[in-house]
């Protein structure tokens, strides 16, 4: 058997059940080989110890999983063949069960020895590359049908209409900073109690309804207004409270 | 410059060194006002001559292609910048292996020797261009048949098929047998 | 693939042949690990197998490029379909117009002005004879930067690049200053 590349990584994860102590792969191997009854192995015992192990490594590599997840499907598929019970078919006397899959796992044995030779292939590194273009032939020979000079100037009008930067009018409307809308909320709040709306302003922009929001919440938290909504997404009545208090900021 | 006159060999190497990829033999023998015999002992001494320039021969399915040698990769790697492609996963390279020695060939055939669902394997192979496929099993439901690419020779440094080592006699023996029912 | 062991000729075909483009003299030492004597006796040699694949050696102001040998042309050509007159796409005739009145301009700058990927047209027009290499920017990397050909006037029926027609003003301006930077 050729030296097994794949199995380095979960050679190194340990695993101690009933009837086996040894590394991962080797559980394998020998399950397959039938010199360890699948039937009596846990598979939840199995998964337990390699988590315990993925656990125990600085930054669990991905191919490591990988392999462990190739390895417990195998254990899976080969455990669910061997408890399952098969389809009642006529007794084929000279043909013994086992030996079908003793031959499967053999075919298996096979490709998975094949894939470690392509495996030290792909470790040596050994790729070949192609060439990216064709290179230029003795131009003088070179035949294009000849063409009006233009037809260069027509490519480039062209051109100069799709990539060509258009003008775009930028229309940003002065913002409005919270201190500010703070200060149009309570000079609203002089005359008396007013709705959300009427102090933000009829016209008001959803940037300025947001900045509206935020400043009513701050004066809130500093007890300079009360506010009261009877149904969601009804009118907020907003009233200022009596006692003395410090110009709103709304920067603490 | 002074030119010497040009044997097959030497215009059939012009010509796969202008193409990027694959070249048919129909088109070579096209092309070149040879027959297959000739095309074949041109091939042969290209095979010769492409090491003096550090140059392999690729075959694949009867189309030919140059390539620089499989132990130069890191000398050229470093002169393109090039970093090494990660590493396929065990399932993938098991799929890979199935399918270099048994293509044409389905998922479920492949599925029935791994005994695992293999679609994921199967489709990360494909994405890295090392499977493709080839053509439909003309049984019910007409299966996509799989088959390895170009790419899978470069990328494993093999020039054809054949430089894959054999499978054990036992193996091919059973593999053939059942392929012929 | 069997390996015999590659020389410093083989090992600079093997980087020739993966560029697409003529390769610096110190690009070639720095990457082979080899002096200017033993970097000359290399292509020496190199110009001496290159014939058996109908490969010639090109040297232009110190930069070195694998093409295939000028009395293969014919057959070159006519492998590659340029033997056909051919209407040149738009594609083409846009990136054509740039390095017309742009030149030197780099495959990057070309971009840059056009927006998109630029190199399937820039290879057409290098393989039509219309376009080549001409020199190299002294910034990182060295980018290689294109003009335009003898064949390109020819075809145009200009007799020199000042008969061009010229640009509009704001074509001008705004053509010089993309992908400048």
């Amino acid at each position: 058997m050729p030296v097994d590349i794949r199995s380095t990584r979960l050679a190194d994860c340990l695993i101690t059940i009933e009837g086996f102590s040894g590394p991962l792969d080797l559980l394998l191997r020998l399950v397959e080989e039938r010199r360890l009854p699948v039937t009596e192995l846990s598979l939840v015992e199995v998964t337990d110890q390699f988590l315990a192990h993925l656990a125990s490594l600085e930054d669990a590599p991905l191919e490591l999983v990988a392999d462990f997840t190739v390895v417990a499907a195998r254990l899976i598929a080969l455990k669910a063949r061997a408890l399952l019970p098969r389809p009642a078919e006529p007794e084929a006397p000279g043909e013994p069960e086992p030996d079908d899959l003793i031959r499967q796992l053999k075919l298996y044995q096979a490709f998975r020895d094949a894939a470690q030779e392509l495996r030290l292939r792909e470790l040596r590194g050994r790729r070949a590359y192609v060439r990216p273009a064709i290179s230029p032939p003795s131009p003088a020979r070179v035949k294009v049908i000849a063409r009006d000079p233009a037809s260069l100037l027509t490519a480039l009008r062209r051109w100069h209409r799709r990539v060509e930067p258009r003008p775009v009018t930028l229309r940003l409307p002065p913002a409005i900073s919270l201190r500010a809308m703070a200060r149009r909320l309570l000079a609203g709040l002089r005359g008396g109690a007013r709705t959300f709306r009427e102090l933000v302003g009829r016209k008001a922009d959803r940037r300025e309804l947001a900045a509206g929001f935020l400043a009513l919440l701050v004066l809130i938290r500093r007890g300079a207004v009360q506010a009261e909504q009877e149904v969601p997404f009804g009118e907020i009545m907003v009233t200022p409270r009596a006692r003395p208090w410090r110009e709103a900021t709304a920067d603490d | 410059m002074t030119d010497p006159p040009f044997d097959l060999a030497a215009r059939l190497g012009a010509l796969l060194f202008v193409s990027g990829e694959p070249v048919e033999r129909a088109e070579l023998i096209n092309h070149l006002g040879c027959n297959e015999t000739e095309l074949d002992a041109a091939l042969a001494t290209l095979r010769e001559r492409g090491p003096g320039l550090g140059l392999v021969l690729i075959e694949h399915s009867g189309a030919y292609q140059l390539a620089t040698a499989p132990s130069l990769a890191e000398l050229v790697e470093a002169f393109l910048g090039l970093d090494r492609p990660a590493r396929l996963s065990a399932a993938a390279l098991e799929t890979l292996a199935i399918v270099a020695y048994r293509q044409p060939v389905t998922r479920a055939e492949i599925e029935a020797i791994r005994g695992v669902d293999s679609s994921a394997a199967l489709q990360t192979l494909i994405a890295r261009g090392l499977v493709e496929p080839v053509g439909r099993l003309p049984t019910v439901g007409q299966p996509i048949q799989y088959g390895t690419t170009v790419q899978f020779l470069q990328a494993f440094g093999l020039a054809s098929l054949e430089e894959l080592p054999d499978l054990p006699p036992e193996i091919s023996e059973f593999l053939a047998e059942e392929g012929s029912q």
